[in-house]
């Protein structure tokens, strides 16, 4: 059996549109002093640190070598992961990998992106064949126009319901201070906001953004010393998807079983996670959209198929509610992709010290999914627990 | 200086060449010329920034100096890289140094100044602790020997970056 | 002194040689002889389109198994490109605004192709509508996408 | 360690041009071979390959997310895939990691690189931080000039023992079938090559070169199963530097001195030069060599000259460098320190024909990235009895 592996240490930026006030190293260097300070521990204790980023958002080629000093890796192993928008849950694995290994106690896991340098669209859709749809392609609208569309015609959600969704996420991220978009937003402002590909409104789109996240994970000698309660990663779980059927539109017209069943199957068989909407208490997804929502909730196995829509009806998704669900505010209030997944799982540990301050859920949290998802429909997901 | 707003993308389209597309250059093997042309812009910071506006306004060099390992670093970093320390403490160094590396470039790029030809130096300037990377110029053939001495020309129209400096010459007695 | 905002500002201007290799450059080859290729698996006997050297449920080769589709389809997805975008790949803003579209060729149920809808009024597209590619005239075809020019209503 | 991680397999491909692959032929072409020769398919019961770690670049593909070229054949259909952004031995590092850390039993590895396809030299200068010294149109080679200039000047190293190393690796390379240029060379043809930038000349610096290869790693209790020929991974370390070239002494590779023994640790090697039977490293232009050689352990600081002219690091030698003709014979960024540990196992299972280091039990392999060799992995290896 591997090392036990915990999250001891949780450090992140206050994520904006711009930050003009500093360069990426000194954001990267605000979040890793965060988190050592939330450890009470000196950049002396990590053994390890593992980067990720997406380059072309900043042009940078190695960007780890660049930020050596800010990201107080001088001296020590590491290395640089990038898997596209699931780069940040990547980052988290590979720090899992490097304590699992009994070869480091700690690992310090930085995730960031400062999208402040580039027209990001134009980034994003260097994801694609050039020979064939780099051209033409425009972005994610469509995959979500795709989902939201389908699952209307199936499940009889109205536009509503997605606007609510977006209320709610809204109404999350104001009571988030690291949150980028925090709007007050009423239904009727969502279904206001200009179409992009119906039923996708400007509003279910995440904002871009720039921010950094730091964890620091240690094994179980070490957590059960840490300043602060810790937060053990029980479990993770990664299934890509192939290419090729996600040219252009990401759109498969007989779409095989996704790779969130897959992954969460797995992971939930070998954790004897029966009825995941009972022995989960709180989720933190990977929506870059609001609409992106219900079909996740029930891939997840939260609820069956068609249900999902009537749970956020019901609010049972707010913080307040029953199954709570990216009480941080999500991507579609915050997201600078290279730490849009570790964020994911540093708010997830939040919850489950009890330390989400104003966001903190109601109910009593000991467990948490956190995910990431990326390029066309790639997952990472992880499973944590406040107890060993 | 009032604060300038931060320029959007669109205000740097004018520094990249429009192009048309794809351009096949062979059918069997299929091959096409392709393009990755994007607008970067990066904000330097407290310390950059100060460092450039020093450069620009006085024809100052500055470093900063570690309060843990008392390292002066030349150009200046927000973080001792050795000791995690912020650094905080400016200190003027001299416009003239000690040369620690060159070496005389024989191709050009597109991203080359145009003045030719390409010299590179490492000189360690009176005061810092650590290598400055610049050019040489006005270097006769066989003039550059590590350690002798360097000194910075600035350029007349400086704008706050690297190259407000125009390069390091071997300094005159 | 207040902090002056200074901006360093270094475009990158990359020229890519790319070689579609012999499965994307037959569908390229195709275009150009306004035929539609996709390749078909020797394991599960999948289609690809565009055709790809290896089949990502059999991690096998796919071959040179090459089937011509229709130039027929059905529209699965669209999303109507309006925002002005900067395009990498010309060093501009892409011309919008234009209509993309997810379409399953007749006889290629497996993957849809993608490529531009002519009709780009909301009102008239929407999943099912039936298409149909418009090549551009044989000399002014290179061997790109853009030998189509786009799909119309059929 | 509790659990012992050891490579069941290896392939590559030759390493040339190749204006005729796209990038999805050139990854899939190794996993191709090496899924044949080994028979291991992709699979979800422990019974074969459980992850893909690839290693390739956003910039060098010009793809964001450039392994969305390698997933459809390398199993990332339904299944783990991560891309390490860094030279290929840190995804052989990871790999291994990774088996130790018990989450995964076997893992197969993988790197592409097409360099042909591209200027990498404008790639190198946006490798190059932003504020102080991308302005300046610096690039790798440039800079590995300022390296070289006050490397060579401070120990004494003559140009024609940095022609030796090329004269060395790319004879070498004529018993290496997958080598790009293997050639008979002279110390003065190499000395008459063009200069690119003082002192390094064109035939001093890698070529330029396209390729791939794969590795597949697993637990011990399935390497034993799946090959008779087993090598394992004693040894595993790796450092970053600090990046501006001003902030370093360029002339000691203290980074490659904390890599090397971080995996001497593990794997128990006090005298690397008496233990280590081979080592295949990354020179990507030849003082590398000498300096990697003084930073590996293998002579004192400042010999590196002197211990290329001695000739042990010949295939004959007490301890050959480059038995394959390193990277100066051609391999391509990112694939370079993969294919550092795919010809250090060929040569430990013996099968490395007329470029075989007779009775090589032990190995080192070494990869680096960054500017001036920032950032360096060393992985130690052990043929299986």
């Amino acid at each position: 059996m591997s090392e036990r592996v915990a999250i001891i240490g949780i450090g992140q930026t206050d994520h904006r549109y711009i930050r003009s006030d500093i360069n990426h190293e000194e954001m990267i260097n605000e979040a890793v002093r965060k988190a050592l300070e939330d450890a009470d521990l000196t950049i002396r204790d990590i053994d390890t640190v593992i980067i990720d980023n997406m380059d072309l958002f900043e042009g940078h080629y190695l960007s780890d070598t660049m930020v050596v000093d800010g990201a107080g890796m001088y001296l020590k192993p590491g290395l640089k992961i990038n898997t596209g928008g699931t780069s940040g849950a990547s980052a988290v694995a590979t720090g899992w990998h490097h304590v699992a290994s009994a070869v480091f106690d700690t690992a310090l896991v930085i995730g960031w992106q400062k999208q402040d340098a580039s027209p990001s669209i134009a980034a994003l859709v260097t994801a694609r064949e050039p020979l064939y749809d780099r051209d033409m392609a425009a972005g994610a609208v469509g995959i979500f126009a795709g989902m939201g569309l389908s699952y209307m015609m199936e499940s009889g959600c109205q536009e509503e319901h997605a606007a609510l969704a977006r209320v709610i996420m809204a109404d999350n991220a104001r009571r988030n201070p690291h949150a980028h978009l925090r709007p007050d937003l009423t239904v009727d402002d969502v279904l206001k906001s200009r179409v992009l590909v119906w039923p996708v409104r400007l509003l279910h789109m995440s904002p871009t953004s720039c921010g950094a996240c730091a964890l620091i994970l240690a094994n179980e000698k070490r957590a059960k010393k840490a300043a602060k309660h810790p937060v053990w990663i029980k479990d993770l779980e990664t299934a890509h998807r192939e290419q090729s059927v996600f040219r252009g539109g990401c759109v498969e017209p007989k779409p095989a079983i996704s790779a969130i069943e897959v992954a969460s199957f797995r992971l939930y068989k070998r954790n004897g996670i029966t009825k995941p909407a009972r022995d989960i208490d709180v989720w933190e997804f990977y929506t870059p959209s609001s609409w992106a929502l219900f079909p996740w909730m029930e891939l997840f196995s939260i609820c069956d198929k068609g249900q999902a829509w009537r749970l956020v009806e019901k609010e049972a998704i707010r913080i307040e509610g029953e199954i709570p669900i990216e009480p941080s505010g999500g991507v579609v209030s915050t997201n600078p992709i290279g730490a849009s997944g570790v964020i994911r799982v540093a708010e997830a540990a939040l919850q489950l010290r009890g330390e989400a301050g104003d966001h903190q859920v109601s109910k009593k949290a000991e467990t948490a999914i956190a995910t990431a998802w990326g390029a066309a429909s790639w997952i990472v997901m992880f499973y944590l627990s406040k107890n060993l | 200086m009032p604060d300038r707003k931060p320029s959007k993308y669109t205000d740097m389209l004018h520094l990249i060449t429009p192009s048309k597309g794809l351009n096949v250059l062979s059918l069997d093997p299929y091959v096409a010329e392709g393009r990755l042309a994007m607008p970067y812009r990066y904000f330097p910071g407290p310390i950059a920034t100060r460092f450039f506006l020093e450069l620009r306004d006085n024809q100052r060099i500055m470093g900063i100096r570690c309060p843990t390992c008392g390292i002066v670093y030349v150009p200046p970093e927000s973080t001792c890289g050795t000791c995690f320390e912020k650094l905080e403490e400016w200190v003027e160094v001299g416009n003239r140094g000690v040369l620690q590396s060159y070496t005389v470039t024989h191709y050009t790029l597109p991203v080359h100044p145009d003045h030719t030809p390409i010299i590179y130096g490492l000189v360690k300037l009176d005061g810092a602790d650590t290598g400055f990377l610049h050019f040489l110029g006005e270097v006769e053939n066989g003039a550059l020997r590590i350690g002798i001495k360097m000194e910075a020309v600035f350029r007349e129209e400086r704008v706050g970056n690297i190259l407000d400096i125009k390069y390091f010459r071997p300094a005159s007695s | 002194m207040t902090a002056e905002l200074l901006e360093i500002i270094i475009p990158l201007d990359l020229t890519y040689r790319w070689s579609a290799g012999p499965h994307l450059g037959a569908f390229l080859r195709g275009l150009k002889d306004g035929k539609i290729i996709a390749n078909r698996c020797p394991g599960c006997g999948r289609l690809q389109l565009p055709p790809t050297p290896a089949c990502g449920r059999c991690h096998i080769g796919m071959g040179e198994d090459w089937v011509e589709l229709s130039h027929q389809g059905t529209v699965i997805s669209y999303s109507f490109v309006v925002d002005p975008m900067y395009d990498a790949g010309i060093g501009d803003m892409r011309p919008v605004p234009y209509t993309i579209a997810s379409i399953v060729l007749d006889g290629g149920p497996d993957v849809a192709f993608f490529h531009k809808l002519e009709e780009s009024t909301p009102e008239k597209v929407k999943a099912g509508m039936r298409v149909e590619a418009v090549f551009r005239p044989p000399q002014e075809r290179e061997g790109t996408m853009q030998d189509i020019i786009h799909f119309r209503t059929i | 360690m509790a659990r012992r991680v050891g490579i069941v397999g290896v392939a590559q491909t030759k390493y040339e041009k190749k204006p005729g692959m796209h990038l999805q032929d050139l990854s899939f072409e190794p996993v191709d071979k090496i899924l044949q020769d080994t028979g291991l398919k992709f699979t979800e019961d422990g019974t074969g390959i459980d992850a893909t770690i690839s290693c390739s670049q956003d910039h060098w593909d010009g793809w964001t997310i450039s392994s969305k070229n390698v997933v459809d054949g390398a199993g990332g259909h339904l299944r783990p895939e991560e891309k390490v952004a860094e030279d290929g031995a840190y995804a052989l590092y990871y790999a291994a990691l990774s088996v130790l850390g018990g989450h995964y039993d076997c893992i197969l590895v993988l790197a592409h690189t097409k360099e042909s396809q591209v200027d990498g030299r404008l790639i190198e200068n946006v490798g190059l931080e932003a504020l102080y010294s991308r302005m300046l149109g610096l690039d790798f080679t440039s800079c590995a000039a300022l390296q070289a200039t006050q490397y060579m000047q401070r120990y004494g190293i003559s140009p024609s023992q940095c022609a030796q190393v090329v004269v060395k690796n790319r004879a070498n390379a004529m018993g290496n079938p997958y080598a790009q240029a293997p050639e008979k060379l002279t110390v003065d043809s190499v000395l008459s090559s063009p200069m690119l930038s003082d002192p390094i000349r064109l035939m001093d610096a890698k070529p330029i070169s396209d390729g791939a290869c794969a590795v597949i790693v697993a637990a011990e209790d399935k390497v034993k199963k799946w090959t008779d020929r087993p090598v394992w991974i004693e040894g595993l370390g790796c450092c970053y530097d600090r990046h501006y070239l001003g902030y370093r002494d360029l002339t000691d590779p203290l980074s490659l001195t904390e890599a090397a023994k971080r995996a001497y640790g593990m794997a128990g090697i006090s005298d690397p030069r008496g233990d280590l039977d081979l080592v295949e490293l990354s020179e990507y232009y030849s003082y590398q060599e000498l300096l990697w050689s003084e930073g590996l352990g293998l002579c004192e600081r400042g010999d590196g000259g002197r211990f290329l002219e001695s000739g042990a690091t010949q295939i004959s030698g007490d301890t050959p460098i480059n038995p394959s003709g390193g990277l100066l014979s051609g391999v391509p960024v990112n694939v370079a320190g993969l294919n550092r540990a795919v010809e250090a196992v060929t040569q430990l299972r013996g099968e490395a024909g007329k470029r075989q280091v007779d009775g090589a039990r032990t190995a080192l392999v070494h990869g680096t990235g960054g500017v001036c060799g920032q950032m360096h992995c060393v992985i130690s290896l052990r043929r299986g009895l």
